[in-house]
C-alpha cells in the first residue's frame, strides 16, 4: 500500500489468503460482468428493437413460458451454489488456524490497539509478525465492538467485548501494511488503525528480544503467575486438587465435567468465563464459592492469567500452547453463549 | 336492519364484509403481537441456555403459589370472556354485562396479585435498575433473569391494562344495548385480544416460575 | 396527451372537496393521507440528503477537515436513520401504495381509514422524536445502534432516536395490517387474486414483513433504551449479556427491511413496463410468487450481517446458503421484465426510463450482493465501502429510482396534471449518471480496503472519494429537478386525461384526479391484468392516435 | 367454508367452553406438579408442551379458530412459524458455536 500510487483495483496481496480471495473475486466478477452485460445490453437491444412504430400499436399477446422460467431459476441457482461452496470452503480455512500457529494477543479499546507477544514484548497500534509462519491473533475488547482488518491480508474479524475472537494468517511478503478498525466504535473510529510489519524470521526474533522497556523481558505466563499470586488464586486452586477450587494443572484444553452433568471444553472462553462469571459453570464436586473478578482484572491481565493457565498444561513447553488442544477449539472461544 | 345500517361504515359493501375485515384485522394484529413478545422470548432463551443454574436459582425468588393462582385467575377470566361473547351472540344483554364485569373483575384480581409480587421484589431488592442486590458471583445473570421477568410480565400487565380499557368501552356500549345477535363484532374482537393475553401468560408461568423446582 | 386543451378537471375530486387545513389533517381519504405522507417523507428525504451532502464534502479531503469526527459520526448516523426509517421504508408503500391499492382493487378506501390516518400521525410523532434527537445534538451510534456502544459508551441522544424509531414502527405495522386486510376483503366483484396487478402482490408481500418484522425491531430498540436508562444487562457482557444478540434481533428486522424498500419498487416497475411495452407481464404467476419468495426467504438471511461478528461457522454457512437462495426470485423478476419487453410496443416516456434504469442498477446491486453473501469474500469486504456501494445500488438505484418512476407514472392521476416531459427525461438521465458516478467508485474503494464510517482516511483512497463526491453533486441536482417541476405542474401543468398513457389498471378507469370515493360506481372486473387487447383500451388507443394525427 | 360471514359468527355451545375451561385448569395443576419431578433436561420440554397444548385449546375454542375459515389458521400459523424462525435460527448460532469442524 504505497500511498499516492493512483487508482489501484486490487490491494497489495501479502498473505496466504490474498490469492484465494482475489481468485474468488475475479471468478464472480467475471460471472457478474457476463450476466450484467447480457442483461444491460439485452435491455437496450429489446427496448430499441421493439420500439413503438405506430401510436396505437399493441405488443404481442404472450403470457409467459414455463420452461424458460425454470431455466432462469435453475441456471442462477447452480452458479450461486458454486459461489457458495467456494466461499464457504475459503471461510472454513480462514476460521481454522493450523495447530502450530503462533499466538499473539490483541486488545482493542477506544481508540487504540494493544498487542502482546507471548515472549513479553508489547506494542501499540503496531503489529510485528514473522514471514511465513501461521499467526493466530487472540483478540479481546475492553469496551465496545472493534474489528481487526488487514486489507492486504484479506482478513478481518470483530473484536467483541466479553469473549475472545481469533483471526489467523500467514504473511507471504515482508513489508509494512495498513490495518484498520472496521467496526464502527465511536468518535475516533477512523484513527484506530496502524501498521503490520512483516519481518524475516531472523529479524522478528531480533525484534522480539530487542531492547524494550524492562517489562518486555517478562513473558506473559510469568506475568500471569505473578497476578495469580497477587489475586490469591493459589489459596484455593491448589496444584494437587485438594483445595476448595479445582486444580488448574493440565486443565487447559481438557474436557471438564460440570455439576450439571454436562461436559465442556476448557478453552479460552471457558477460562475467561470462570474468572468473570464463576457461578455460570461449576466443576463437578466443587461448591460455588469463588468470587467474581469482573471489574477487578483488565483484559491485559486476563490474557496474562490465561497464558499462565495454558502454561500449566502438562505437555506444554515453556509458554507455548499445547498443540492441537487450543487450536482445535471452535473459532470463537466464547462461552456457551 | 336500520340498526345495522348505521353501524355499516361507508366504504364497505355490506355487514359481512365489514365483519370479515375487522376479524382479519384483529388476527393480523395478534400475529404482530406474537413477534413483539418474540424478541423478549428470544432474549430469554439465549440467556437461560447460557446460565441455566443461575436462572433456576433466581426463579426461586418468585412465589410459585401466587403465579399458579394468577394462572387460574386468568383462565377463569378467559372463560367468562368466552361466555360474554356467547351472550352477546345470543342477544342476552344482562348476562353479557355480568360476564364482562366478571372478566374485568378477574383481570383486576390478576393485576392486584401481580402488584403484590412486584411490591415484594421491591422490598427484597430484586428490581434491576432500581435497587438490585444479589450474590455478587451470580449478580449479572440473575439481574438478566429479573430484567426479563419484569420485561415480560410488565409488558403482559400493560396488555392487561389496555385490555381492561377496551372492555370498559365494550361494557359501556353493552349497557346501552348496542350489541345484538346481528352486531357483536366488538365483543368478539376484544375477546380475541383478551384470550391472546391469557395465552401469553400460559407461557410466562412455566418459563418464569417453574424452572427446575425439583432442585 | 395532445388532447389536453379539450380537457377540464373533474368538477368534484378528492383534491377540491375541501380546502381548509382541517380537511387535510382530519381526512380519512386514503388519497389525501398518501399526500400527507408524500409531503412528510419528502421533508425527511431532503434532511437526509443534506446530511449526505455534508458527508461527501467532508470526504473530499483525506484528513476530513470540513467537520470534526464527532460531527461526522452524527452526520452518517442521522443520514442512515432518516433515510431508512423516515424515507425509504414509508416511501412507496405509504405514498403510492396508500394512494393506489384501494383504486387498483376497485375499493372505496382501505379497510380501516381511521387507522390509516392514525398511522400517519404516529409516523409524524416518531419523526418529531427523531428530529428532536437531531436538533438536540444528534446520535453517533450509526443507524445500526450496535451495543454496547449505543447502550453504554455513546453520550449522544440515543434514547430519543430509538424511541422515534420505536414509535414509527407502529405506523409501519398499521399500514401493513391495513393493506393485508384490504387486499383480502375489499376487492371489487370479479377482481380475483390472479387478476390483481403485480403492484398489489408486492405490497402484500411487503406487508408481511411490516407485520412480522417490525415488532421485533420495536422491542429491540425498546430494550436498548431501557438498558441505557436503567443500566440493565441484556447486551452488556460485563453483566452477562451478549452484544451479538442485539445484532441478531436488529437484523431480523433490518435485513427484511431492505425488502420492504425494494419489493414495492419491483411492484412499481412491474406496472410501468407492461404499460409502456403495451404487453401483458411475462410470467405473471412467477412474478407474483417471486414477491413472496423474496419476502419469506428474506427473513432467513439476516445472519449474513454477522459473518465476522463471531457467529458460529455453521450458522454462517446456513445464512450464506439462504442468502444465495433469495437471489433466485430476484433473478426471476429481472428476466420476466425482459421477457415483457420482448415483442412489445415500447415507448420511452419518463416512467419507462426510470424503470429501465431501475433494472440496470438493481442488477448491479443484486450481483454485488452475491459477492457479499460469499463467506470467504465477505470477510474481506465486510464493513467496507463495497457494502456501502452495494446497498446504495439497491436502495437508491433500486428503491428511489422506482419511487421516482412511480411518482412520474401516477402523477397525472394524483395531481390531474402533466409534468414537462422533456425536463423529466433530462432529470432521469442526470440522476442515472450522477448515481453511478457517486457509487461505482465505492466498490473499488471497498475492495481496496477502505472501511465504512471513516471520518478521515489514508491518502491513497482520495481520488476515488473525489469522484464519488463529484457524482453526488450531480445526483443532488437530479433530485431537485423533479421536486421543482412537480410543484410547478400542480398549478401550471397541462390537464391530464383519465388514462393518458394508456394503462390497464382500475386506477386509470376513473377520472384524474379521482373523486373522493374513487369510483362513481363499484367497478366489476371481467378481464385479466395488463390486457391491452381489451376493447376499451383498443378504442382509447385508436382515439388517441386519431387525435394525434388530426393535430399534425 | 362457503359463507365466511356465518363462520365468524359461529356460536359455540357453553358446554364446550366449560370442558375447555376444566381441561385448562387441570393442565395448570399438572404443569405445576410436574415441575417438582426431576426430569433433567426434559422438565422444560414437558412444561412447554403443556403450555402449547393449553394455548392451542384457548385458540381453537375460546378464540373460535376451530370454527373459523382456514385463513384465520394461516394467520396464526404464520405467526408461529415466524417466531420459530426468530428463535430457532438464532439459537442455531448459539448452540453450534462450540462445534468443531
Amino acid at each position: 500500500m504505497q500511498p499516492g500510487s493512483g487508482i489501484q483495483l486490487f490491494p497489495v496481496s501479502a498473505s496466504n489468503f490474498s490469492p484465494h480471495v482475489d481468485a474468488l473475486m475475479a471468478f464472480w466478477l467475471g460471472v457478474s460482468l457476463f450476466f450484467g452485460t447480457i442483461i444491460c445490453v439485452g435491455l437496450v437491444w429489446l427496448a430499441f428493437r421493439y420500439r413503438r412504430r405506430a401510436p396505437d400499436e399493441v405488443g404481442a399477446d404472450i403470457g409467459g413460458n414455463v420452461p424458460l422460467e425454470v431455466a432462469w431459476m435453475v441456471i442462477p441457482f447452480i452458479l450461486t451454489m458454486v459461489m457458495f461452496a467456494w466461499g464457504a470452503d475459503l471461510f472454513v480455512q480462514e476460521r481454522t488456524p493450523p495447530p502450530q500457529s503462533q499466538e499473539i494477543y490483541v486488545v482493542g479499546k477506544q481508540w487504540m490497539w494493544k498487542v502482546q507477544h507471548p515472549e513479553g514484548r508489547k506494542e501499540i497500534n503496531e503489529l510485528h509478525v514473522p514471514l511465513g509462519r501461521p499467526i493466530e491473533l487472540v483478540m479481546a475488547s475492553e469496551d465496545v465492538i472493534h474489528d481487526f482488518f488487514v486489507p492486504s491480508f484479506r482478513v478481518k474479524e470483530d473484536v467483541v467485548p466479553g469473549k475472545y475472537t481469533t483471526l489467523w494468517f500467514n504473511a507471504t511478503k515482508t513489508g509494512k501494511y495498513h490495518f484498520f478498525c472496521s467496526q464502527y466504535c465511536g468518535t475516533n473510529h477512523a484513527l484506530m488503525n496502524g501498521w503490520v510489519y512483516v519481518l524475516e524470521p531472523a529479524d522478528y526474533a531480533a525484534w522480539l528480544s530487542g531492547q524494550n522497556s524492562g517489562e518486555g523481558t517478562v513473558s506473559m505466563a510469568d506475568s500471569g503467575q505473578k497476578l495469580f499470586t497477587q489475586l490469591a488464586c493459589q489459596t484455593c486452586h491448589l496444584a494437587d486438587g485438594k483445595g476448595r477450587g479445582p486444580s488448574l494443572v493440565g486443565v487447559y484444553g481438557s474436557a471438564v465435567k460440570l455439576s450439571t452433568g454436562q461436559t465442556v471444553l476448557a478453552d479460552d472462553g471457558y477460562i475467561r468465563e470462570s474468572i468473570l462469571q464463576p457461578n455460570a459453570k461449576i466443576v463437578e464436586g466443587y461448591q460455588p464459592l469463588m468470587p467474581t473478578f469482573q471489574g477487578l482484572v483488565t483484559e491485559d491481565q486476563l490474557i496474562q492469567l490465561m497464558a499462565y493457565v495454558k502454561s500449566l498444561a502438562p505437555s506444554a513447553t515453556g509458554v507455548k500452547t499445547a498443540p492441537g488442544a487450543a487450536a482445535s477449539t471452535s473459532h470463537t472461544s466464547g462461552s456457551s453463549r | 336492519m336500520s340498526e345495522s345500517e348505521s353501524i355499516l361504515r361507508g366504504h364497505f359493501r355490506d355487514m359481512p364484509q365489514q365483519r370479515d375485515a375487522s376479524s382479519l384485522g384483529m388476527w393480523v394484529f395478534l400475529a404482530t403481537e406474537v413477534m413483539f413478545f418474540g424478541g423478549l422470548f428470544l432474549t430469554y432463551t439465549v440467556n437461560r441456555a447460557a446460565y441455566p443454574a443461575i436462572f433456576a436459582q433466581a426463579s426461586r425468588q418468585l412465589d410459585v403459589t401466587l403465579g399458579a393462582t394468577n394462572t387460574a385467575v386468568l383462565i377463569c377470566s378467559s372463560m367468562t370472556m368466552a361466555m360474554a361473547v356467547y351472550f352477546s351472540q345470543k342477544g342476552k344483554r344482562t348476562a353479557l354485562v355480568i360476564s364482562l364485569l366478571l372478566t374485568m373483575g378477574l383481570g383486576l384480581v390478576f393485576l392486584t396479585i401481580k402488584g403484590m409480587e412486584y411490591a415484594e421484589k421491591f422490598r427484597h431488592h430484586l428490581v434491576p435498575g432500581y435497587n438490585f442486590q444479589y450474590a455478587p458471583a451470580s449478580a449479572g445473570p440473575a439481574q438478566l433473569y429479573f430484567s426479563l421477568y419484569f420485561g415480560l410480565t410488565g409488558l403482559h400487565a400493560l396488555h392487561m391494562i389496555i385490555g381492561l380499557g377496551i372492555l370498559t368501552a365494550v361494557l359501556i356500549e353493552a349497557l346501552r344495548g348496542r350489541y345484538t345477535p346481528e352486531y357483536s363484532t366488538p365483543v368478539e374482537l376484544s375477546g380475541l385480544y383478551w384470550h391472546f393475553v391469557d395465552i401469553i401468560w400460559i407461557y410466562l408461568f412455566p418459563l418464569l416460575y417453574l424452572i427446575d423446582l425439583h432442585r | 396527451m395532445s388532447t389536453a386543451q379539450t380537457l377540464t378537471l373533474p368538477r368534484k375530486n378528492y383534491l377540491n372537496e375541501g380546502y381548509g387545513l382541517k380537511s387535510w389533517l382530519l381526512t380519512t381519504d386514503h388519497k389525501r393521507i398518501a399526500l400527507l405522507y408524500l409531503v412528510s417523507i419528502t421533508f425527511f428525504f431532503f434532511i437526509g440528503g443534506f446530511f449526505a451532502v455534508l458527508i461527501r464534502l467532508n470526504l473530499l479531503n483525506p484528513a476530513g477537515t470540513l467537520v470534526s469526527a464527532e460531527t461526522y459520526n452524527r452526520l452518517f448516523t442521522m443520514h442512515g436513520i432518516t433515510m431508512v426509517f423516515f424515507f425509504l421504508i414509508p416511501s412507496i408503500p405509504a405514498v403510492l401504495g396508500n394512494f393506489l391499492i384501494p383504486m387498483m382493487i376497485g375499493a372505496k378506501d382501505l379497510a380501516f381509514p381511521r387507522l390509516n390516518l392514525l398511522s400517519w400521525y404516529i409516523f409524524v410523532l416518531g419523526g418529531l422524536f427523531t428530529l428532536y434527537s437531531q436538533l438536540a445534538g444528534g446520535v453517533d451510534t450509526g443507524w445500526t445502534f450496535y451495543t454496547p456502544l449505543s447502550t453504554i459508551y455513546s453520550d449522544s441522544h440515543v434514547v430519543a432516536a430509538a424511541l422515534g424509531i420505536f414509535i414509527t414502527g407502529f405506523s409501519s405495522i398499521l399500514t401493513g395490517l391495513n393493506f393485508i386486510v384490504t387486499i383480502h376483503t375489499m376487492r371489487a366483484p370479479g377482481m380475483t387474486w390472479f387478476r390483481l396487478p403485480i403492484f398489489v402482490w408486492t405490497h402484500y408481500a411487503t406487508s408481511i414483513i411490516f407485520i412480522l418484522g417490525t415488532p421485533v425491531i420495536a422491542v429491540t430498540l425498546g430494550m436498548v433504551a431501557l438498558e441505557r436508562v436503567f443500566h440493565l444487562g441484556f447486551f452488556n457482557p460485563a453483566l452477562g449479556g451478549d452484544p451479538v444478540l442485539f445484532q441478531h434481533l436488529f437484523w431480523f428486522y433490518s435485513h427484511p427491511a431492505v425488502y420492504i424498500m425494494i419489493l414495492p419498487g419491483m411492484g412499481v416497475v412491474s406496472e410501468i413496463i407492461p404499460t409502456f411495452a403495451r404487453k401483458r407481464i411475462f410470467g405473471y404467476s412467477f412474478v407474483a410468487a417471486a414477491s413472496f419468495g423474496i419476502a419469506v426467504i428474506g427473513f432467513l438471511v439476516w445472519g449474513h450481517h454477522l459473518f465476522v461478528s463471531s457467529q458460529s461457522a455453521y450458522a454462517a454457512m446456513t445464512f450464506s446458503f439462504l442468502s444465495y437462495l433469495v437471489a433466485i426470485p430476484s433473478a426471476v423478476k429481472v428476466f420476466n421484465w425482459m421477457g415483457t419487453l420482448y415483442k412489445g410496443s415500447i415507448s420511452y416516456d419518463t416512467p419507462m426510463l426510470y424503470a429501465l434504469g431501475f433494472i440496470g442498477l438493481f442488477v448491479i446491486g443484486g450481483l454485488t450482493g452475491l459477492f457479499l453473501a460469499s463467506l470467504g469474500l465477505d470477510v474481506h469486504v465486510h464493513d467496507t465501502y463495497f457494502v456501502i456501494a452495494h446497498f446504495h445500488y439497491i436502495m437508491v438505484g433500486g428503491a428511489v429510482m422506482a419511487y421516482l418512476g412511480g411518482l412520474h407514472f401516477w402523477w397525472p392521476k394524483i395531481s390531474g396534471r402533466l409534468y414537462p416531459e422533456g425536463l423529466a427525461k433530462f432529470a432521469a438521465l442526470v440522476l442515472f449518471i450522477g448515481f453511478n458516478l457517486t457509487f461505482f467508485p465505492q466498490f473499488v474503494l471497498g475492495y481496496m480496503g477502505m472501511p465504512r464510517r471513516y471520518h478521515s482516511y489514508p491518502p491513497e483512497f482520495q481520488i476515488l472519494n473525489v469522484m464519488s463526491t463529484a457524482g453526488a453533486s450531480i445526483l443532488a441536482v437530479g433530485y431537485l429537478l423533479p421536486m421543482a417541476y412537480f410543484i410547478w405542474s400542480m398549478r401550471y401543468g397541462p390537464i391530464a386525461a383519465s388514462n393518458p398513457w394508456p394503462a390497464t389498471g382500475l386506477e386509470w378507469q376513473t377520472s384524474s384526479p379521482p373523486p373522493p370515493e374513487n369510483f362513481e360506481e363499484t367497478p366489476v372486473v371481467t378481464w385479466e391484468a395488463y390486457d391491452f387487447n381489451r376493447p376499451d383500451i383498443k378504442a382509447l388507443l385508436a382515439a388517441q392516435a386519431a387525435a394525434a394525427s388530426s393535430q399534425d | 367454508m362457503s359463507n365466511p360471514s356465518q363462520q365468524s359468527d359461529h356460536i359455540v355451545p357453553p358446554k364446550v367452553y366449560a370442558a375447555v375451561f376444566l381441561t385448562l385448569l387441570l393442565f395448570t395443576f399438572i404443569t405445576y406438579k410436574v415441575a417438582f419431578v426431576d426430569l433433567g433436561e426434559w422438565n422444560v420440554v414437558v412444561a412447554l408442551l403443556i403450555a402449547f397444548f393449553k394455548s392451542t385449546l384457548v385458540a381453537l375454542f375460546f378464540m373460535h379458530v376451530y370454527y373459523s375459515r382456514r385463513r384465520t389458521s394461516v394467520v396464526v400459523l404464520s405467526a408461529l412459524v415466524w417466531l420459530f424462525f426468530l428463535i430457532f435460527i438464532t439459537m442455531s448460532d448459539y448452540l453450534t458455536r462450540h462445534w468443531l469442524y
